[in-house]
Protein backbone atom coordinates (compact mmCIF):
# COMPACT_ATOMS: atom_id res chain seq x y z
CA UNK A 1 0.00 0.00 0.00
CA UNK A 2 1.60 3.32 -0.81
CA UNK A 3 -0.23 5.38 1.70
CA UNK A 4 -0.28 4.12 5.32
CA UNK A 5 -0.32 5.45 8.69
CA UNK A 6 2.45 4.22 10.86
CA UNK A 7 2.70 4.03 14.54
CA UNK A 8 6.59 2.80 14.57
CA UNK A 9 9.21 4.99 13.08
CA UNK A 10 9.06 5.52 9.16
CA UNK A 11 11.70 3.42 7.26
CA UNK A 12 12.17 6.39 4.77
CA UNK A 13 14.13 3.95 2.20
CA UNK A 14 10.53 1.97 2.05
CA UNK A 15 8.42 4.47 1.37
CA UNK A 16 11.35 5.89 -1.58
CA UNK A 17 10.88 2.22 -2.67
CA UNK A 18 7.04 2.17 -3.81
CA UNK A 19 7.59 5.29 -6.19
CA UNK A 20 10.65 3.63 -7.94
CA UNK A 21 10.03 3.06 -12.06
CA UNK A 22 11.84 2.65 -14.95
CA UNK A 23 10.14 6.09 -16.97
CA UNK A 24 11.14 8.24 -13.26
CA UNK A 25 14.09 10.62 -13.77
CA UNK A 26 13.07 11.86 -10.51
CA UNK A 27 12.34 10.94 -7.05
CA UNK A 28 11.50 14.09 -4.48
CA UNK A 29 11.34 13.20 -1.06
CA UNK A 30 9.35 15.74 1.48
CA UNK A 31 10.59 14.32 5.58
CA UNK A 32 8.90 16.20 8.19
CA UNK A 33 10.28 16.11 11.44
CA UNK A 34 9.86 17.96 14.65
CA UNK A 35 11.66 21.25 15.10
CA UNK A 36 12.17 22.42 18.74
CA UNK A 37 11.92 26.06 18.71
CA UNK A 38 9.62 27.89 16.65
CA UNK A 39 10.04 31.16 17.62
CA UNK A 40 12.31 31.12 20.26
CA UNK A 41 9.48 28.70 22.23
CA UNK A 42 11.03 25.29 22.68
CA UNK A 43 9.15 22.10 22.37
CA UNK A 44 9.69 19.36 24.29
CA UNK A 45 7.70 16.30 22.41
CA UNK A 46 4.21 16.18 20.20
CA UNK A 47 1.89 14.03 19.90
CA UNK A 48 0.10 12.95 16.54
CA UNK A 49 -3.60 11.33 16.61
CA UNK A 50 -5.84 10.32 13.13
CA UNK A 51 -8.93 9.23 12.47
CA UNK A 52 -7.22 6.33 10.87
CA UNK A 53 -9.36 5.01 8.37
CA UNK A 54 -10.53 8.27 6.53
CA UNK A 55 -6.65 9.53 6.78
CA UNK A 56 -5.25 6.40 4.77
CA UNK A 57 -8.45 7.10 2.09
CA UNK A 58 -7.25 10.82 2.44
CA UNK A 59 -4.04 10.38 1.75
CA UNK A 60 -4.90 8.20 -1.65
CA UNK A 61 -7.29 11.04 -2.10
CA UNK A 62 -3.99 13.09 -2.85
CA UNK A 63 -1.68 10.57 -4.46
CA UNK A 64 -4.71 10.29 -7.08
CA UNK A 65 -4.65 13.74 -7.18
CA UNK A 66 -1.61 14.41 -7.87
CA UNK A 67 -1.48 11.20 -10.61
CA UNK A 68 -4.00 13.21 -12.78
CA UNK A 69 -1.94 16.36 -12.83
CA UNK A 70 1.10 15.63 -13.50
CA UNK A 71 1.53 13.29 -16.05
CA UNK A 72 3.86 9.37 -15.13
CA UNK A 73 3.77 10.42 -11.58
CA UNK A 74 4.28 7.92 -8.40
CA UNK A 75 2.85 8.75 -4.99
CA UNK A 76 3.52 7.05 -1.87
CA UNK A 77 2.83 8.70 1.62
CA UNK A 78 3.59 7.72 5.36
CA UNK A 79 2.37 9.75 8.29
CA UNK A 80 3.55 8.80 12.03
CA UNK A 81 1.20 8.62 14.86
CA UNK A 82 2.07 8.59 18.68
CA UNK A 83 4.75 10.69 20.46
CA UNK A 84 7.32 11.96 18.45
CA UNK A 85 10.82 13.68 19.79
CA UNK A 86 12.84 16.33 18.33
CA UNK A 87 14.30 15.26 15.15
CA UNK A 88 11.37 12.55 14.71
CA UNK A 89 9.92 11.88 11.47
CA UNK A 90 6.56 12.55 11.28
CA UNK A 91 5.85 12.07 7.53
CA UNK A 92 7.71 10.95 4.27
CA UNK A 93 6.09 11.97 1.28
CA UNK A 94 7.43 10.33 -2.16
CA UNK A 95 7.18 11.24 -5.33
CA UNK A 96 8.77 10.10 -8.75
CA UNK A 97 7.97 11.40 -12.13
CA UNK A 98 9.81 11.76 -15.80
CA UNK A 99 10.92 14.91 -14.96
CA UNK A 100 12.32 17.06 -12.20
CA UNK A 101 10.60 20.13 -12.34
CA UNK A 102 7.11 17.98 -11.75
CA UNK A 103 8.70 16.03 -8.95
CA UNK A 104 9.22 19.30 -6.80
CA UNK A 105 6.11 21.14 -7.27
CA UNK A 106 3.91 17.38 -7.03
CA UNK A 107 5.52 17.00 -4.03
CA UNK A 108 4.85 20.58 -2.40
CA UNK A 109 0.88 19.84 -3.75
CA UNK A 110 1.26 16.87 -1.31
CA UNK A 111 2.73 18.17 1.77
CA UNK A 112 0.13 21.16 1.51
CA UNK A 113 -3.00 19.14 0.74
CA UNK A 114 -2.02 16.87 3.75
CA UNK A 115 -2.23 20.08 6.00
CA UNK A 116 -5.74 21.21 4.43
CA UNK A 117 -7.71 17.03 3.81
CA UNK A 118 -5.85 14.81 6.27
CA UNK A 119 -7.70 13.89 9.45
CA UNK A 120 -4.62 13.89 11.49
CA UNK A 121 -4.16 16.19 14.46
CA UNK A 122 -0.78 17.23 16.38
CA UNK A 123 -0.26 18.29 20.39
CA UNK A 124 2.57 20.40 20.93
CA UNK A 125 4.33 20.18 24.39
CA UNK A 126 5.97 22.63 26.05
CA UNK A 127 7.69 23.61 28.97
CA UNK A 128 4.95 25.66 30.23
CA UNK A 129 1.70 23.97 28.44
CA UNK A 130 0.33 21.83 25.62
CA UNK A 131 -2.14 22.66 22.32
CA UNK A 132 -3.65 20.79 19.98
CA UNK A 133 -2.35 22.92 17.06
CA UNK A 134 -4.90 24.09 14.84
CA UNK A 135 -7.87 24.29 17.15
CA UNK A 136 -7.75 27.92 17.16
CA UNK A 137 -9.04 27.80 20.50
CA UNK A 138 -7.21 30.38 22.45
CA UNK A 139 -8.57 28.94 25.47
CA UNK A 140 -5.32 28.17 27.50
CA UNK A 141 -2.59 30.93 27.49
CA UNK A 142 0.95 30.46 27.44
CA UNK A 143 3.00 33.22 28.97
CA UNK A 144 5.30 32.86 26.19
CA UNK A 145 3.37 33.67 23.44
CA UNK A 146 1.37 31.38 21.77
CA UNK A 147 2.89 30.44 18.13
CA UNK A 148 0.91 31.23 14.99
CA UNK A 149 -0.38 28.06 13.25
CA UNK A 150 1.23 28.70 10.14
CA UNK A 151 4.42 28.96 11.63
CA UNK A 152 3.83 25.60 13.76
CA UNK A 153 2.38 22.98 10.79
CA UNK A 154 5.44 21.65 8.97
CA UNK B 1 -28.34 4.77 15.83
CA UNK B 2 -25.40 6.54 15.09
CA UNK B 3 -21.50 6.43 16.21
CA UNK B 4 -20.55 9.98 16.88
CA UNK B 5 -16.52 9.94 16.69
CA UNK B 6 -14.52 13.15 18.31
CA UNK B 7 -10.69 14.19 17.95
CA UNK B 8 -8.27 16.43 19.11
CA UNK B 9 -9.67 18.78 21.82
CA UNK B 10 -13.17 17.67 21.28
CA UNK B 11 -12.00 14.25 22.30
CA UNK B 12 -10.16 16.49 25.95
CA UNK B 13 -13.77 18.09 26.02
CA UNK B 14 -15.88 15.14 26.17
CA UNK B 15 -13.16 12.59 27.75
CA UNK B 16 -14.87 9.95 25.15
CA UNK B 17 -13.40 9.13 21.62
CA UNK B 18 -17.15 8.59 20.74
CA UNK B 19 -20.78 8.55 21.71
CA UNK B 20 -24.05 6.15 20.58
CA UNK B 21 -26.66 8.49 19.07
CA UNK B 22 -30.18 8.40 17.02
CA UNK B 23 -29.63 11.10 14.61
CA UNK B 24 -31.75 9.77 12.16
CA UNK B 25 -32.96 11.88 9.38
CA UNK B 26 -31.08 14.66 10.95
CA UNK B 27 -28.78 17.12 8.90
CA UNK B 28 -25.34 17.63 9.74
CA UNK B 29 -25.79 20.61 11.33
CA UNK B 30 -28.98 20.11 13.63
CA UNK B 31 -26.50 17.14 15.00
CA UNK B 32 -23.60 19.82 15.30
CA UNK B 33 -26.13 22.40 17.18
CA UNK B 34 -27.71 19.53 19.51
CA UNK B 35 -23.85 18.32 20.62
CA UNK B 36 -22.38 21.76 21.05
CA UNK B 37 -25.10 22.93 23.27
CA UNK B 38 -25.49 19.76 25.19
CA UNK B 39 -21.45 19.15 26.00
CA UNK B 40 -20.68 22.54 25.88
CA UNK B 41 -18.26 22.15 22.66
CA UNK B 42 -15.87 24.94 21.94
CA UNK B 43 -16.04 26.57 18.66
CA UNK B 44 -17.52 23.98 16.95
CA UNK B 45 -17.74 26.49 13.60
CA UNK B 46 -14.53 25.54 13.00
CA UNK B 47 -15.55 21.96 12.96
CA UNK B 48 -16.15 19.92 9.82
CA UNK B 49 -17.89 16.84 9.97
CA UNK B 50 -17.23 13.39 8.33
CA UNK B 51 -20.10 11.10 7.27
CA UNK B 52 -18.60 7.20 6.94
CA UNK B 53 -15.07 9.07 6.13
CA UNK B 54 -16.03 11.58 3.94
CA UNK B 55 -16.91 15.50 4.45
CA UNK B 56 -20.45 16.07 4.71
CA UNK B 57 -21.66 19.46 4.20
CA UNK B 58 -24.17 21.09 6.65
CA UNK B 59 -27.33 20.50 4.75
CA UNK B 60 -26.76 16.47 4.53
CA UNK B 61 -28.90 13.92 6.26
CA UNK B 62 -27.72 11.50 8.26
CA UNK B 63 -29.13 7.77 7.87
CA UNK B 64 -29.50 5.24 10.36
CA UNK B 65 -26.13 3.72 10.93
CA UNK B 66 -23.88 6.40 9.54
CA UNK B 67 -20.64 6.90 11.24
CA UNK B 68 -20.40 10.55 12.10
CA UNK B 69 -17.36 12.57 12.81
CA UNK B 70 -16.69 15.88 14.16
CA UNK B 71 -13.00 16.92 12.61
CA UNK B 72 -11.82 20.33 13.88
CA UNK B 73 -9.08 21.86 11.67
CA UNK B 74 -6.28 19.13 10.68
CA UNK B 75 -2.13 19.72 12.04
CA UNK B 76 -0.51 17.16 10.23
CA UNK B 77 2.76 16.90 7.93
CA UNK C 1 32.16 14.55 4.20
CA UNK C 2 29.07 16.47 3.52
CA UNK C 3 29.94 16.21 -0.49
CA UNK C 4 30.56 13.54 -2.25
CA UNK C 5 31.61 11.53 -5.17
CA UNK C 6 31.25 7.40 -4.93
CA UNK C 7 31.68 4.78 -7.12
CA UNK C 8 29.41 2.48 -5.25
CA UNK C 9 25.86 2.54 -5.44
CA UNK C 10 24.48 5.60 -2.69
CA UNK C 11 22.74 5.34 0.51
CA UNK C 12 20.28 7.55 0.83
CA UNK C 13 19.56 7.53 4.25
CA UNK C 14 23.19 8.12 5.25
CA UNK C 15 23.01 11.30 3.04
CA UNK C 16 20.12 12.28 4.89
CA UNK C 17 21.62 11.60 8.26
CA UNK C 18 24.01 13.99 7.28
CA UNK C 19 21.26 16.98 7.22
CA UNK C 20 19.37 15.88 10.00
CA UNK C 21 19.66 19.43 12.73
CA UNK C 22 17.54 20.38 15.93
CA UNK C 23 16.53 23.12 14.51
CA UNK C 24 14.91 21.64 11.24
CA UNK C 25 10.94 21.30 10.28
CA UNK C 26 11.73 19.65 6.90
CA UNK C 27 14.20 17.70 4.76
CA UNK C 28 13.75 17.21 1.11
CA UNK C 29 15.57 15.14 -1.14
CA UNK C 30 16.02 14.72 -4.55
CA UNK C 31 17.02 11.51 -6.31
CA UNK C 32 17.86 11.66 -9.72
CA UNK C 33 17.50 8.27 -11.59
CA UNK C 34 18.15 6.68 -14.90
CA UNK C 35 15.17 6.78 -16.78
CA UNK C 36 14.92 4.31 -19.69
CA UNK C 37 13.14 6.42 -22.40
CA UNK C 38 13.13 9.64 -23.43
CA UNK C 39 11.28 10.98 -26.09
CA UNK C 40 10.61 7.13 -27.06
CA UNK C 41 14.19 6.63 -27.67
CA UNK C 42 15.58 3.71 -25.24
CA UNK C 43 18.74 3.90 -23.12
CA UNK C 44 20.36 0.71 -22.46
CA UNK C 45 22.78 2.16 -19.66
CA UNK C 46 25.44 5.49 -18.63
CA UNK C 47 28.25 5.65 -18.08
CA UNK C 48 29.34 8.78 -15.45
CA UNK C 49 32.53 10.54 -15.61
CA UNK C 50 33.91 13.46 -13.15
CA UNK C 51 36.82 15.52 -12.71
CA UNK C 52 36.39 14.15 -9.00
CA UNK C 53 38.92 16.96 -6.74
CA UNK C 54 37.21 19.97 -8.67
CA UNK C 55 34.18 18.31 -8.42
CA UNK C 56 33.48 17.83 -4.61
CA UNK C 57 35.03 21.61 -4.61
CA UNK C 58 31.77 22.58 -6.60
CA UNK C 59 29.55 20.93 -4.43
CA UNK C 60 30.74 22.01 -1.67
CA UNK C 61 30.60 25.80 -3.53
CA UNK C 62 27.19 25.18 -4.00
CA UNK C 63 26.23 24.03 -0.58
CA UNK C 64 27.61 27.00 0.84
CA UNK C 65 25.46 29.00 -1.59
CA UNK C 66 22.70 27.27 -0.37
CA UNK C 67 23.31 28.22 3.35
CA UNK C 68 24.08 31.88 2.81
CA UNK C 69 21.04 32.12 1.22
CA UNK C 70 18.07 30.10 2.61
CA UNK C 71 19.00 30.51 6.52
CA UNK C 72 19.74 28.08 8.84
CA UNK C 73 20.13 25.85 6.06
CA UNK C 74 22.08 22.35 5.71
CA UNK C 75 22.90 20.98 2.69
CA UNK C 76 24.81 17.41 1.74
CA UNK C 77 25.05 16.00 -1.97
CA UNK C 78 26.45 12.86 -3.19
CA UNK C 79 27.05 11.86 -7.12
CA UNK C 80 27.82 8.22 -8.46
CA UNK C 81 30.78 7.60 -11.21
CA UNK C 82 30.59 4.74 -13.53
CA UNK C 83 28.08 2.33 -15.00
CA UNK C 84 24.27 2.94 -14.30
CA UNK C 85 21.62 0.63 -15.27
CA UNK C 86 17.95 2.00 -15.72
CA UNK C 87 16.18 3.16 -11.73
CA UNK C 88 19.88 3.13 -10.78
CA UNK C 89 20.56 6.56 -8.70
CA UNK C 90 22.70 9.11 -10.02
CA UNK C 91 22.37 12.06 -7.93
CA UNK C 92 21.32 12.39 -3.82
CA UNK C 93 20.67 16.05 -2.47
CA UNK C 94 19.28 16.35 1.04
CA UNK C 95 18.35 20.11 2.29
CA UNK C 96 16.94 20.68 6.30
CA UNK C 97 15.61 23.77 7.05
CA UNK C 98 13.31 25.16 9.52
CA UNK C 99 10.53 25.70 7.31
CA UNK C 100 9.59 23.49 4.59
CA UNK C 101 9.39 26.05 1.61
CA UNK C 102 12.96 26.67 2.08
CA UNK C 103 13.83 23.22 1.61
CA UNK C 104 11.82 22.50 -1.30
CA UNK C 105 13.80 25.84 -2.92
CA UNK C 106 17.03 25.27 -1.60
CA UNK C 107 16.75 21.98 -3.07
CA UNK C 108 15.85 22.40 -6.57
CA UNK C 109 18.43 24.96 -6.85
CA UNK C 110 20.90 22.93 -5.99
CA UNK C 111 20.43 20.43 -8.57
CA UNK C 112 20.20 23.25 -11.25
CA UNK C 113 23.53 24.92 -10.04
CA UNK C 114 24.96 20.89 -10.40
CA UNK C 115 24.07 20.72 -14.26
CA UNK C 116 25.85 24.52 -14.36
CA UNK C 117 29.08 24.19 -12.61
CA UNK C 118 29.85 20.80 -11.79
CA UNK C 119 32.05 18.86 -13.85
CA UNK C 120 30.29 15.84 -14.12
CA UNK C 121 29.59 14.23 -17.64
CA UNK C 122 27.31 11.48 -18.56
CA UNK C 123 27.75 9.42 -21.65
CA UNK C 124 23.95 7.73 -22.90
CA UNK C 125 24.39 4.65 -24.15
CA UNK C 126 21.52 3.65 -26.72
CA UNK C 127 20.82 0.39 -28.74
CA UNK C 128 22.28 1.86 -32.03
CA UNK C 129 25.16 4.42 -30.35
CA UNK C 130 26.62 6.53 -27.22
CA UNK C 131 26.92 9.90 -27.11
CA UNK C 132 28.84 12.48 -24.10
CA UNK C 133 25.68 14.70 -23.36
CA UNK C 134 26.03 18.36 -22.86
CA UNK C 135 28.83 17.97 -25.56
CA UNK C 136 26.13 19.81 -28.68
CA UNK C 137 28.80 18.06 -31.00
CA UNK C 138 26.23 16.75 -33.51
CA UNK C 139 29.22 15.01 -34.96
CA UNK C 140 27.25 11.71 -34.66
CA UNK C 141 24.19 11.09 -36.23
CA UNK C 142 21.25 8.68 -34.77
CA UNK C 143 18.59 7.69 -37.14
CA UNK C 144 16.09 7.72 -33.76
CA UNK C 145 16.74 11.55 -33.51
CA UNK C 146 19.12 13.01 -31.21
CA UNK C 147 17.61 13.62 -27.89
CA UNK C 148 17.81 17.38 -26.75
CA UNK C 149 19.94 18.13 -23.73
CA UNK C 150 17.66 20.05 -22.17
CA UNK C 151 15.17 16.91 -21.64
CA UNK C 152 17.72 14.29 -20.96
CA UNK C 153 19.48 16.18 -18.27
CA UNK C 154 18.05 14.77 -15.15
CA UNK D 1 55.79 21.92 -16.96
CA UNK D 2 52.17 21.80 -16.89
CA UNK D 3 49.74 19.18 -16.70
CA UNK D 4 46.71 19.38 -18.88
CA UNK D 5 43.57 17.35 -18.16
CA UNK D 6 40.96 16.59 -20.84
CA UNK D 7 37.31 14.97 -19.87
CA UNK D 8 34.42 13.34 -22.10
CA UNK D 9 34.09 13.68 -25.72
CA UNK D 10 38.18 15.84 -25.47
CA UNK D 11 39.74 12.77 -23.95
CA UNK D 12 37.55 10.35 -26.23
CA UNK D 13 39.23 12.09 -29.25
CA UNK D 14 42.73 12.21 -27.87
CA UNK D 15 42.60 8.89 -26.29
CA UNK D 16 44.80 10.22 -23.94
CA UNK D 17 43.72 10.84 -19.93
CA UNK D 18 46.19 14.23 -20.33
CA UNK D 19 49.38 15.98 -21.65
CA UNK D 20 52.19 17.24 -20.29
CA UNK D 21 52.96 20.68 -21.73
CA UNK D 22 54.91 23.82 -21.30
CA UNK D 23 52.34 26.19 -20.71
CA UNK D 24 53.83 28.95 -18.77
CA UNK D 25 53.21 32.54 -19.33
CA UNK D 26 50.24 31.75 -21.82
CA UNK D 27 47.11 33.07 -21.68
CA UNK D 28 43.91 30.14 -21.18
CA UNK D 29 42.78 31.56 -24.63
CA UNK D 30 46.44 30.82 -26.49
CA UNK D 31 46.74 27.69 -24.84
CA UNK D 32 43.30 26.60 -25.88
CA UNK D 33 44.03 27.94 -29.45
CA UNK D 34 47.31 25.65 -29.70
CA UNK D 35 45.76 22.60 -29.02
CA UNK D 36 42.55 22.80 -31.07
CA UNK D 37 44.69 23.26 -33.70
CA UNK D 38 47.68 20.68 -32.75
CA UNK D 39 45.15 17.97 -31.93
CA UNK D 40 42.31 18.99 -33.96
CA UNK D 41 39.65 19.23 -31.34
CA UNK D 42 36.15 19.77 -31.64
CA UNK D 43 33.76 22.67 -30.92
CA UNK D 44 36.47 24.00 -28.20
CA UNK D 45 34.29 27.31 -28.04
CA UNK D 46 31.54 25.78 -25.76
CA UNK D 47 34.73 23.86 -23.52
CA UNK D 48 35.45 26.23 -20.08
CA UNK D 49 39.25 25.90 -18.45
CA UNK D 50 40.01 25.61 -15.00
CA UNK D 51 43.23 26.03 -13.76
CA UNK D 52 43.96 24.17 -10.50
CA UNK D 53 40.50 23.26 -10.06
CA UNK D 54 39.00 26.34 -10.35
CA UNK D 55 37.11 27.98 -13.46
CA UNK D 56 39.81 30.47 -15.20
CA UNK D 57 39.05 33.37 -17.88
CA UNK D 58 40.47 33.23 -21.26
CA UNK D 59 42.86 35.72 -20.37
CA UNK D 60 44.75 34.49 -17.14
CA UNK D 61 48.12 33.71 -17.29
CA UNK D 62 49.17 30.06 -16.43
CA UNK D 63 51.95 29.74 -14.38
CA UNK D 64 54.73 26.91 -14.24
CA UNK D 65 53.09 23.93 -12.32
CA UNK D 66 49.81 24.62 -12.80
CA UNK D 67 47.05 22.10 -13.87
CA UNK D 68 44.78 22.92 -16.46
CA UNK D 69 41.97 21.33 -17.13
CA UNK D 70 39.38 21.60 -20.19
CA UNK D 71 36.32 21.02 -19.06
CA UNK D 72 32.81 20.56 -21.59
CA UNK D 73 29.71 21.52 -21.21
CA UNK D 74 28.77 19.12 -17.85
CA UNK D 75 25.94 16.86 -17.80
CA UNK D 76 25.67 15.34 -14.23
CA UNK D 77 23.15 15.08 -12.06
Amino acid sequence: MNYAISKEPIDIQAVIDKVIQREAGAITTFIGTVRELTHGKRTLFLIYEAYEAMAVKKLEQIGLEIEGRWEGSKVAITHRLGRLEITDIAVVIAVSTPHRADAYEANRYAIERIKEIVPIWKKEHWEDGEEWMGNQLETVAYPGGKPEEDDLVE
Amino acid sequence: MNKVLFFAHLRDCLSEEFLMVDAKGKTVAELKAEMTESYDLPKMDTVMTAINEEFATNDEVIQDGDVVAFIPPVSGG
